[in-house]
């Protein structure tokens, strides 16, 4: 359904503690958004996408899917970077952007590669439960995990609805196309209010009185995993520092 | 569209967060309030981020032939209200972006403030103007939810004029480039999602 | 007319996950006026099938057509296909997006560009068959899920599509509702249409269908109803328990008075049975 | 110990609408020890008969009791009902909140207040009895229908309960899905859980239930499953039709050989006729 969600769920780092995932990929998503673009970024989105394709064996299909969105926007947002304006309508190319908008892009790509070591890894619903802990007040986590799972049948239902719809040629003209879309929209709409209701009469069969506190299964964070982690850190932060200056 | 992770510069990523913040922490204590007096809403809500998340997935199709998504924010404010859509939206958009990569968390402070702050509170402000001021429900969605999407855009124009101002002309000449961009083309789209919102309130009062 | 099979699958292949392959290599023959049974384990692939017939999904490899003419997955395509081939999926749910009945059924004769009266007349129609006229009016939410079911189909018979599949119809239906659904069903194939159900009850497909088709590892076998559900073999093979008619039948054969007797349900199989000792006594 | 039945409907009425009552003086007893089978038409109150077991419903006028104590609606009395009874929904996705299967598991136990190793050998019990241990890291939205089923049914396991409601659990499952099912419900209650069911499915309800109750016209009625099964007049009253297997018994009874054999299924009965056929040869 989500290529990177069952990524998560079904990769060799699944059953690592959160934390540890949470420390490598934002700590190299920190480095590729702080550092300077050129080297930090270079190295930091390098070491993510080894990760990512090594280790953590996601598959390069998958990884190339999920950034064609944000690439798209990568590709558009760059173009007035190339550009200078000097009144309304009067547009000339800006050579000296060439270099900006390089680095806006280069740092942006790397970044997206941190994230997506996040994202290909570590399953929210791993995630969810242990964000009190940084101070999230239960109830904002209770009810993102809530979204979380609903959200699945949700967009099951609404592939449904759709498939049902283009049978009854739902998408002939574009007058039908939108009375469509708002079926669907009302459609998951009342959904997703009945699923809600009954819900809680299935919680409340098991005691729910408001809170959904639940077991999360206590997992060790690995002393070498976080070890390594600072280690390549540190070196990156090193490195490009050197290098930088250098150059 | 979502402002992708690591595009804005690391010093306005961070003051993005800052700005989101008072607005998200007044969203979360009112949901919190709001579950302790009622246990039952906390399902109910979840059910609400479900369906702003779904709903911001629907392909609209647009002139170009490729697809659109909806913000979803216009509807989502007009029924859910703007504190509880500040902490919705912000948690729609964690989702966008951890599991479709739509937006980062570097800049999930900057999409918070566009979609799960202004957008909704534009099209809550209109809605109310307008339904104050005798206008039908038809009108006040309409404008409500294609306002919504626009100011959404419009504030993601100034977020990048901000932050990659023009060599000659500074901010304002980048925030036209910019606005050209995202906002001008907006316009078919937010259009659509008016009529799309004004066709689902329909659906749900006839039920 | 167009001659050749209203349905036809040649060597059709199709994975959700390139790794997990659900049909490898499926032929199925539907010919006009038969009504075939669908029977297999859950995730053998006969929603899949169904899928496939329906023009949702595209094969892999190999070929679906409808009536003669191959399946092409474009707008004018697919058009064609859907005004012959309706699916009806299980969840009733999935199907039902108006707010209320007459509007949901009228949706498929509305996106055809039908006239206003040609509209009401087809819905009319679709409302009647169905035996939920007297529903038309209410909001569908507010249906009985038995209510949901018969509107999903009426939504589809409104279509007037000359070959009707419907994806595990009776499910959640108690037996009251399995027997008005059969009767229904029944009619709809008087009146011309070709029907194909998918079914975990082997004795319903036994007395109801005249073709069964068996859909399990990968692929499709399909047989006259009457000697592929006595086939114990066979349906072990594909996950499936056996049905009691045709065994009853060998049994009843063995008994003088009552062989050749060949009732298909538990219920016919009673009346039997005392109309015997009525006559005994 | 308390004595008495385990669960008891006294003279039970109970309305969703005014005026139109599902109930009117229902009575119940299930000893504890119990397999029920609770059938039935649609909309005939099962699963209101089932709710208010479980104390998600209060009834109007009788009353219901656990264990020889008088449910009370305020949240000590659900509290001690829920501890005793656990119903399990018919769609599982009414049940299970979290995308982590042991997290769903462990919802129960710790609403119970349990020390965190407690909670944790109930878990582990639960998704053994239930055969899904090897799910346990797995996401809830990646499971199969079945598979969510099996879960949502540990979650009510895992509340150690001595009464175990199951609204149509063996819905929407294959012919393999049911017997796993049925056997895993056998182990429970060898265990000393006590099982109650409602089906649709009567040849299903005469092989697994000791004890059958008919809910209809707003009544309750208890039998031996082996006689309630059997008495076709009944069932028809309520809109079932018969089950297979007590008619074929009358059969076999009248072929020398076979005479005294109860085939349970019709895999037993084919089993039956083909052990003969290899002794006669």
């Amino acid at each position: 359904m989500f290529a990177l969600d069952i990524a998560a769920h079904t990769g060799p780092w699944r059953s690592r503690h959160p934390a540890e995932k949470a420390m490598l990929s934002l700590g190299l998503l920190a480095c590729a958004v702080a550092l300077p673009p050129w080297p930090g970024a270079l190295f930091s989105g390098a070491a993510a996408a080894v990760l990512l394709v090594g280790p953590a064996r996601v598959s390069p299909a998958v990884v190339l899917r999920a950034a064609r969105v944000p690439l798209l926007f990568v590709a558009t947002s760059t173009v007035p970077l190339l550009v200078t304006m000097h009144a309304p309508a009067r547009l000339t190319v800006n050579a000296e952007g060439v270099v900006p908008a390089a680095q806006t892009a280069g740092r942006s790509v790397a970044a997206l590669i941190c994230l997506l070591l996040f994202s290909a890894t570590t399953p929210l619903s791993d995630v969810l439960p242990r964000l009190h802990r940084l101070g999230v007040p239960p109830a904002v986590t209770e009810v993102a995990a809530l979204t979380y799972r609903m959200l699945f049948l949700l967009v099951d239902s609404v592939r449904a609805v759709r498939e049902a719809q283009a049978a009854r040629l739902g998408f002939r003209t574009w007058r039908t196309a939108y009375r469509s879309l708002a079926g669907q929209a009302g459609a998951i709409f009342v959904r997703a209010f009945s699923r809600a209701r009954r819900l809680e009469e299935g919680l409340a069969l098991r005691g729910y009185t408001g809170s959904l506190a639940v077991q999360v299964e206590a997992r060790r964070v690995s002393a070498p995993f976080v070890a390594a982690t600072v280690g390549l850190l540190v070196l990156i932060v090193a490195v490009s520092v050197v290098v930088g200056s250098q150059w | 569209m979502h402002i992708a992770e690591g595009y804005l510069p690391p010093v306005q990523a961070a003051a993005w967060f800052a700005v989101s913040a008072p607005f998200v922490v007044h969203g979360s204590r009112a949901l919190v309030q709001q579950v302790r007096r009622d246990p039952e809403t906390k399902l109910l809500l979840g059910a609400a981020g479900a369906f702003t998340f779904v709903l911001s997935a629907l392909k609209i199709p647009s002139v170009t032939g490729s697809c659109s998504h909806p913000t979803g924010t216009g509807l989502g404010a007009v029924l859910f209200r703007p504190p509880v859509m500040s902490v919705l939206g912000g948690i729609v958009l964690l989702f966008q972006a951890v599991l479709l990569a739509h937006g980062g968390l570097s800049t999930l402070g900057a999409n918070i403030f566009s979609m799960a702050i202004v957008g909704p509170w534009v099209a809550y402000a209109v809605y109310a103007l307008i339904r104050r001021a005798g206008g039908g429900l038809d009108v006040a969605v309409f404008a409500a939810a294609a306002l919504g999407d626009l100011a959404t855009y419009c504030v993601t124009s100034v977020q990048l004029a901000l932050a990659f101002p023009d060599p000659a002309t500074g901010f304002l000449g980048a925030l036209m480039k910019f606005g050209g961009i995202f906002a001008l083309t907006q316009i078919p789209l937010a259009i659509s999602e008016g009529l799309l919102s004004v066709l689902v309130v329909r659906l749900l009062t006839r039920v | 007319m167009v001659s050749g099979p209203l349905l036809e699958f040649s060597g059709v292949h199709f994975a959700y996950q390139p790794d997990r392959p659900v049909l490898t290599g499926a032929d199925l023959r539907v010919e006009a006026g038969q009504r075939l049974a669908v029977v297999g384990p859950n995730g053998g692939g006969k929603t899949t099938l169904f899928r496939l017939a329906a023009g949702s999904l595209a094969p892999g490899c190999g070929h679906v057509a409808v009536a003669g003419t191959r399946v092409r997955h474009n707008r004018a395509g697919l058009r064609a296909v859907r005004q012959q081939v309706q699916l009806v999926l299980q969840d009733p749910d999935d199907q039902l997006f108006s707010a209320s009945v007459r509007q949901d059924v009228s949706f498929g004769p509305v996106n055809l560009g039908l006239a206003p009266e040609e509209i009401r007349r087809r819905c009319d129609e679709a409302l009647a068959a169905l035996g939920v006229a007297s529903l038309a009016e209410r909001p569908t939410h507010l249906l009985s899920y038995g209510q949901r079911k018969r509107v999903a189909i009426a939504g589809a018979v409104a279509m007037r599509p000359r070959l009707l599949i419907l994806d595990e119809p009776t499910a959640g239906l108690d037996p009251a509702g399995v027997e008005a659904l059969l009767q229904t069903l029944d009619d709809l194939h008087a009146g011309g249409t070709t029907v194909v159900l998918s079914t975990h009850d082997v004795d319903l497909a036994f007395r109801w269908a005249n073709a069964v088709a068996v859909v399990a590892g990968g692929g499709v076998r399909m047989m006259p109803a009457a000697e592929g559900l006595a086939d114990t073999g066979l349906l072990a093979a594909a996950d499936l328990l056996p049905a009691w008619a045709p065994l009853v039948h060998r049994v009843l054969d063995r008994i003088p008075g009552l062989a050749g007797a060949r009732p298909g349900s538990a219920a016919d199989l009673a009346a039997l049975l005392s109309a015997e000792a009525q006559a005994g006594r």
